[in-house]
């Protein structure tokens, strides 16, 4: 661990994948992860690593896609109309099993929108904004220093399992500073070595990086493997927070920057006598359907927070089941729910 | 009649970076021509085991299966992207990325010019044949002047759908690419000329000198509903006057 | 204990600076902090803000409903926030741009011509560090010297180095005109 | 014996007739015979003819084509 | 009512809108919905109307988003991985709340996939493949003569409620013959005038299109009115199917072609037997959770079959909510389901 | 003050086709300049009831608030497909389109040649600053060779980011444009010229005649870190070295 | 009654016209029908197939698992389908290109000189005319006059008027030779 | 009586000093005057020799100058 220091959400997202060993970052500017894009400029050169900054959010996608093909540790970052953008391409890396981690860093919607905090980019993340039956690792920060730590898992899970990754963050969390330690960067060398990456058919038969078979049983096969490895990912790599949940009765149901707000809003019903915990997300594709599922036993009410018309909701109501009331508080358009306008949410539900 | 060759010696035979598959495309497709000379000076060059190509989306889709070198199929019109990303990652590969007029010239104008503009050390190969052969024969951006296609019933009208984009000449007045030439394929001599376009192209980047495009006048008689031999002399006498062949950029 | 600040003022004053430092200045002293600044192309020529802040414990919320101080260097910014100060916070306000009083009853209000005080020390871009100043003396969130020590290594760290003296001057001019 | 010799192999042939047009000395035709693809496969129907120049290699799209010359004595 | 005729899904969904008064049509070939283009290229310039082959699917779109705005009937067409490239533009005709009518046949995926039939697109289609908060209307018709039929009611439904529309459909749909009979061709005059338009401000303030603004409160509201909007469509717009349900223990659902090939399943089952009903979601958004969860109360088991890895699955699962149990038979890559395949798993659950 | 203008003849005023709204543009940025003459130039030809503004995302992302005329906020890159949905629909509708250079030069490489390819019936108005003024000051397709940006903090160094892109040279390559010009602000004469030509490129449209592309050099004060004043200066001592003024194209 | 049929052969044999041909005639009889054809560029130089059913009421599926009769033009056709086929099923077999027999004894074979046939109308381009009416001939499913209109009816709708007589020479051909 | 007159619209004025260059006359200058955006607006320093020539005018980014001139005798 290294010096604490005090930097901003995207900053600490660029240095801990240059710490992660990425080697190519390519991407298109947009606000509000514009910092991202100055540290990877400024950085990645001086290190002999590639920085590009594509002519488009498709084309850093598509550079992202070769990169990964050769088996370098890759990445790419954007914010909601960007994102979509590359939609096709994260569809192409998932159907073609490449590793790579894409950052969002989510701003008010739809359309042009503006450039605040949003979660309303939820279902396009977890769901497959692009066609076709696939799914990303979705890992959702709620610090600046968790930012850094699940950007660098982000390497090792896109790795290990050979697809993309999403960090989805928000504007505030891109924007706001904290103190953080940023673990060492890892010894590159140390990386297994990718046997099918396209690094010349020396010694070798050649290595073909693909989406395609016009034979649907074929097609159909890539996709079987695809979705075998999505169970051992739901198997193995959900990861969830909870607080304050042994006696609770209700749950607040949130992640990324609203849970650390929500996290405020504990402490205060618990001085108002009221029993609330905290159930947050960390990965929210895989979602956390089985402990939210038990958790929901335990409760009255498991109260949604998010900033969006209510999208993780549904995930939440899958979960529960009508084990409990799922009632849902949002807001959108970039404002950022406060402790305060939480609390009076949750009071409405404490009996 | 293998033995009537016996005292003789082989003058021309398979490219050894060819593999055995058979090619997908119609009798008479100049993609096929073009494939062998890559895979040719893929063998002269010595570079097979440092080579990848980035098959397109298009009639060459189907690319990663000629060639005993690793590749990579991308996105539709994206090629130059992805050989961006590939040549960025790892300098030492030779990287060639193929690609059809619809894939170069419509949807990845941007791929195509920006990655021509930052003068990446990669070769393009760009197949134009005035139509998309793979979705049935709609109209290209290089489709001539009153060309009957599925998208243009009644040939192509100007007024409507504009001209025959000559996309080479635009790359031409960028300031990085270091050679930029126009080939075709019609006849033995074409043939030869591109060939050697074609070597240049790839020595160019073996030498470390930058972007390489070589377009290449291409038929399709399929779409074209013409015989092969028919298709070879519509291009010799009416899509050159089009399209002049020719080098447009040597700065090697 | 919580404390939170926004500064707000013109592009041009310095405020995110001004939050940055103190920011490093609480993390120095020990304290959990957060530095939230507005952002983007509305910070063009229109008003800027950013939020502190300070804590000793894991600081939940980085946007606060009722900020326990404001330092407003401009008139839009105290006519945008006065109102959700805490009961009992403290309002700096520059009273060298801003005319009117401050409203309301329930505050302790710094008023400052924070302008002067920046020509004093010779440098009205040091007017952040005026305000800075005064904020500590007025809150008593932090030592000074504290403060001091953060802005610059700041300053050192961005290649401005040769600053540090006037804003150290700036610093104590606010402190001591509070 | 003919100066050249082509291998044809009948399975890649489609038919296309490109080589017949190419061969300057009017080695090539269509044979008739169709190959399991149904192609209509090109045959040397002047096998005499051949100079083994290759031009009709160079023009197969289907890499269909072998060619073998006389050995010049070294 | 006109003659019957004989033709492709493709040609039928063209020529539907063409009766619907789609004044502008703009697209970029790809497979399965050729004919699409085709028949749009052939005929609109014949009526003085405008047929443009885009340079890509992202110019498409945007000439739809052009189009709209200036209150012409608009359409574009594609398949997956072209529909992919369209999201952010159809986030944008959401947030600028303009009307208009988008065709996904839909292929085999992820990536370049095949271009076999597939229904993996569902999520992309219902719950946002853009950013943002939005929805689209989808429609999934089962039949080529339905497939006509709904692309009629797209273009009122996308006028009258100001959104976007989706007629998802697959390949199969869209290469198939049936027998149809077109309705005849409505009279573009008699429209309502969209007031809102932008056709010039002669004698109005001016008219603006956007779906930005930098201020979150105001984007707030703007997203509250959609979700308004939304509300409404949820309460009046609900389609489905129900067949042989009323005395059925186990239940079907699937759409589109699946749907289909099911009914002939329905009858196999009765002749074993079996109490198998249909349910058929024709909106896909609004999903008709309602009346499945009113069906779910009263059979056993709710099968879900899909030509993909399970994806209308989850809101069938949502309405169900462990009212009956759900198990799922899906193809993946274009493997389109037999009636018989499909009948060997209704087997499974019939006790 | 207004006293002493009594007996005098108001000589320049606020063009009609401005509202009040104020611009959001920092001070000294050619934006406003560009405004206020297109403003003007719709006041001239009297056609603010039949004009549509299409507004890109960048600095001018505003400008549906500073017309009189309908207007519509396009998509990043997109404004040309944009107008050309418009102008296709209603070909009464004066369209024009407002786009910066990463706009339109580089995420809308496709759109904006492909418009101009087809020869849509549109004007398009090109402001190349050199720079991502909006998003705060990254390289744009047009920085100069060693230009100093937030993403190339060392310069624009062409050997990895490759060259400024001449994209109305690029477009004056094709058959359709009518007329392809590149102007400047830097100056009052500057101002009059590049008026006039904005005027020939409405009066083409309004005439029928198709495609019209003004490029105009302008100055981002902010981001180029100089006053204004010297922002002007490096236009006309700099800037107009790698991009000179003047018609590339006038078949009108 | 649900009759469905697979015609199969290389992608100029004219399989998919057949097909339509057939549609268009059972729908001209009053039945209910489908045509789905394989398609996209795997149709190019290999094989070319699609799929009608004709039903006397609403079709399921399009595609069928054991279709009650195959139309084999050549070998690859024949090894792909010829499992498929119901018991007691109809298959029409190109005996010109098609070397082998049918393997399957539960199947009601017609094995025809297509080639040979189509040659001797005058157009080989016909070929698919003789196989439909050998089809015909062999499974009564319609009357060949209805088969004929419905051909006619095609050919001049998409220009081709003058190619209706050989083509009626072709379709009874074929019938004639069952 | 000067031949040309302005009339600046101080909220508009953005300081930036454009018009300032842009005279010939060299009658504007900055004020000193802080506007409610903060700043520092332009006044005619020199109104006498004003021509009313309209360069300041076509300079000014944000259209905060109207310029006057004498009447002509018709
Ligand atoms: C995003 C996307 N859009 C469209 C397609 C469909 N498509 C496949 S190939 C092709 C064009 C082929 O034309 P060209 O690039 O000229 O290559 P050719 O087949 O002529 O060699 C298109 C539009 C696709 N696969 N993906
Ligand atoms: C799809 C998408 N990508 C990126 C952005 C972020 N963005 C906003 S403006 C802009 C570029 C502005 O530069 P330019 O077009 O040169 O206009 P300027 O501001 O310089 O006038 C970018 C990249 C966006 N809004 N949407
Ligand atoms: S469709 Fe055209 S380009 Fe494609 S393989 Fe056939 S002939 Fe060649
Ligand atoms: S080698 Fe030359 S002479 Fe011989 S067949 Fe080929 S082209 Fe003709
Ligand atoms: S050129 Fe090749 S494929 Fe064509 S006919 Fe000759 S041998 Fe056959
Ligand atoms: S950032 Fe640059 S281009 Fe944008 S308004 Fe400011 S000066 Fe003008
Ligand atoms: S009108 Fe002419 S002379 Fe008068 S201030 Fe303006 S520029 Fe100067
Ligand atoms: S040009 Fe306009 S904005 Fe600039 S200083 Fe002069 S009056 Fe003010
Ligand atoms: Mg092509
Ligand atoms: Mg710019």
């Amino acid at each position: 661990m290294g010096e604490r220091m005090l930097l901003r959400g995207n900053e600490v997202i660029a240095e801990a994948a240059i710490r992660a060993g990425c080697q190519c970052y390519f991407a298109y500017p947009i606000t509000p992860q514009a910092e991202l894009l100055e540290h990877m400029a400024k950085n990645m050169p001086r290190l002999g690593r590639t920085f590009i900054q594509a002519e488009s959010e498709i084309a850093a996608i598509s550079m992202v896609y070769g990169a990964a093909s050769v088996g370098v540790r890759t990445m790419t970052s954007s914010s909601s109309p960007g994102i979509s953008l590359k939609q096709e391409g994260i569809s192409y890396l998932a159907g073609s099993n490449l590793p790579a981690v894409i950052v969002n860093i989510v701003r008010g919607g739809p359309g042009l929108g503006d450039i605040a905090p949003a979660q309303c980019d939820y279902f396009q993340a977890t769901k497959g904004g692009g066609h076709g039956d696939y799914h990303m690792i979705v890992l959702a920060p709620s610090t600046v220093p968790e930012a850094g730590e699940l950007t660098m898992l982000a390497f090792d899970l896109a790795d290990q399992y050979r697809t993309p990754v999403m960090i989805l963050a928000d504007g505030m969390l891109g924007q706001m500073m904290e103190p953080v330690e940023l673990p060492e960067p890892i010894d590159v060398a140390s990386l297994p070595a990718k046997e099918w990456a396209t690094t010349g058919a020396k010694g070798r038969d050649p290595n073909v990086i693909l989406s395609f078979d016009l034979d649907p049983e074929v097609l159909k096969k890539m996709n079987l493997a695809l979705q075998k490895r999505y169970r051992q990912i739901e198997a193995k790599e959900v990861r969830y927070e909870e607080a304050a949940t042994e006696d609770a009765d209700i749950l607040i149901a949130a992640y990324g920057t609203v849970a650390r707000i929500a996290k405020s809003v504990v402490r205060m019903a618990s001085a108002e006598g009221i029993k609330l915990g905290l159930f947050r997300p960390i990965t929210l594709w895989p979602f956390p359907y089985q402990p939210l599922k038990e958790l929901a036993d335990r409760v009255k009410t498991v109260l949604t927070v998010e900033m969006s018309a209510g999208q993780m909701w549904e995930d939440v109501r899958l979960a529960v089941a009508e084990r409990a009331n799922t009632p849902f508080y949002g807001e959108m358009g970039g404002v950022v729910p406060t402790p305060r306008r939480i609390l009076s949410e949750v009071r409405k539900h404490a009996s | 009649m293998p033995v009537s060759t016996e005292k003789m010696v082989k003058v021309f035979g398979r490219p050894a970076s060819l593999t055995e598959a058979r090619f997908t495309y119609c009798p008479g497709c100049h993609h096929g021509i073009l494939t062998r000379i890559i895979a040719q000076i893929i063998d002269e060059l010595g570079i097979v085991e440092r080579t990848v190509g980035i098959a397109p989306v298009g009639c060459a889709v189907f690319a990663y299966l000629w060639y005993r070198c690793d590749a990579i199929q991308a996105s539709h019109g994206r090629a130059s992207a992805v050989a961006t990303g590939v040549k960025r990652a790892n300098p030492n590969l030779i990287v060639f990325a193929y690609q059809g007029d619809g894939d170069f010239a419509s949807i990845g104008t941007a791929e195509s010019i920006h990655a021509a503009n930052r003068g990446e050390n990669i070769t393009v190969i760009f197949v134009n044949n005035q139509v998309y052969g793979m979705t049935g024969g709609e109209m290209a951006p290089t489709s001539l002047v009153g060309q009957k296609t599925t998208t243009t019933p009644d040939g192509r009208d100007p007024a409507l759908f504009g001209y025959p984009i000559r996309f080479s000449e635009m790359i031409a007045q960028l300031d990085a690419p270091v050679y930029v030439t126009r080939q075709a394929l019609y006849d033995t001599k074409r043939i030869v000329d591109a060939t050697k376009a074609i070597n240049k192209a790839f020595t160019n980047q073996l030498e470390g000198k930058g972007y390489s495009l070589v377009e290449v006048l291409a038929t399709c008689p399929t779409n074209w509903r013409m015989k092969p031999t028919e298709a070879n002399k519509h291009v010799a006498e009416v899509v050159t006057k089009v399209f002049p062949l020719g080098d447009l950029i040597d700065r090697g | 204990m919580e404390c939170s600040v926004i500064i707000a003022g013109f592009g041009g004053q310095g405020v995110i600076l001004a939050g940055k430092i103190l920011a490093q200045a609480g993390m120095d002293h020990g304290l959990e902090v957060t530095w939230l600044p507005s952002y983007g192309p509305e910070m063009r020529g229109g008003t800027a803000n950013c939020t502190v802040v300070l804590s000793d414990e894991p600081v939940g919320s980085p946007i606060v409903d009722d900020p326990s101080a404001l330092i407003a260097m401009n008139l839009p910014s105290l006519d945008k926030f006065e109102s959700t100060v805490a009961k009992g916070g403290t309002i700096v306000v520059n009273s060298s741009l801003i005319d009117r009083a401050v409203k309301r009853g329930d505050a302790q209000v710094a008023s400052l011509q924070l302008n002067e005080l920046a020509e004093k020390v010779g440098s009205m871009r040091a007017i952040n560090m005026v305000a800075l100043g005064a904020y500590v003396k007025a809150t008593k969130i932090l030592p000074l010297d504290t403060v001091k020590g953060a802005m610059a290594r700041m300053l050192k760290k961005g290649g401005k180095g040769e600053f540090v003296t006037i804003n150290e001057q700036a610093l104590e001019e606010g402190y001591n005109a509070v | 014996m003919p100066k050249g010799m082509l291998i044809i192999d009948k399975e890649r042939c489609k038919g296309c007739g490109l080589c017949i047009v190419a061969c300057p000395h009017q080695v090539l035709a269509f044979s008739g015979e169709l190959n399991r693809s149904g192609y209509n496969v090109v045959h040397m129907e002047r096998p005499e003819a051949c100079v083994g120049c290759g031009f009709c290699a160079l023009t197969c799209p289907d890499v269909a084509i072998e060619v073998y010359r006389e050995r010049v004595p070294a």
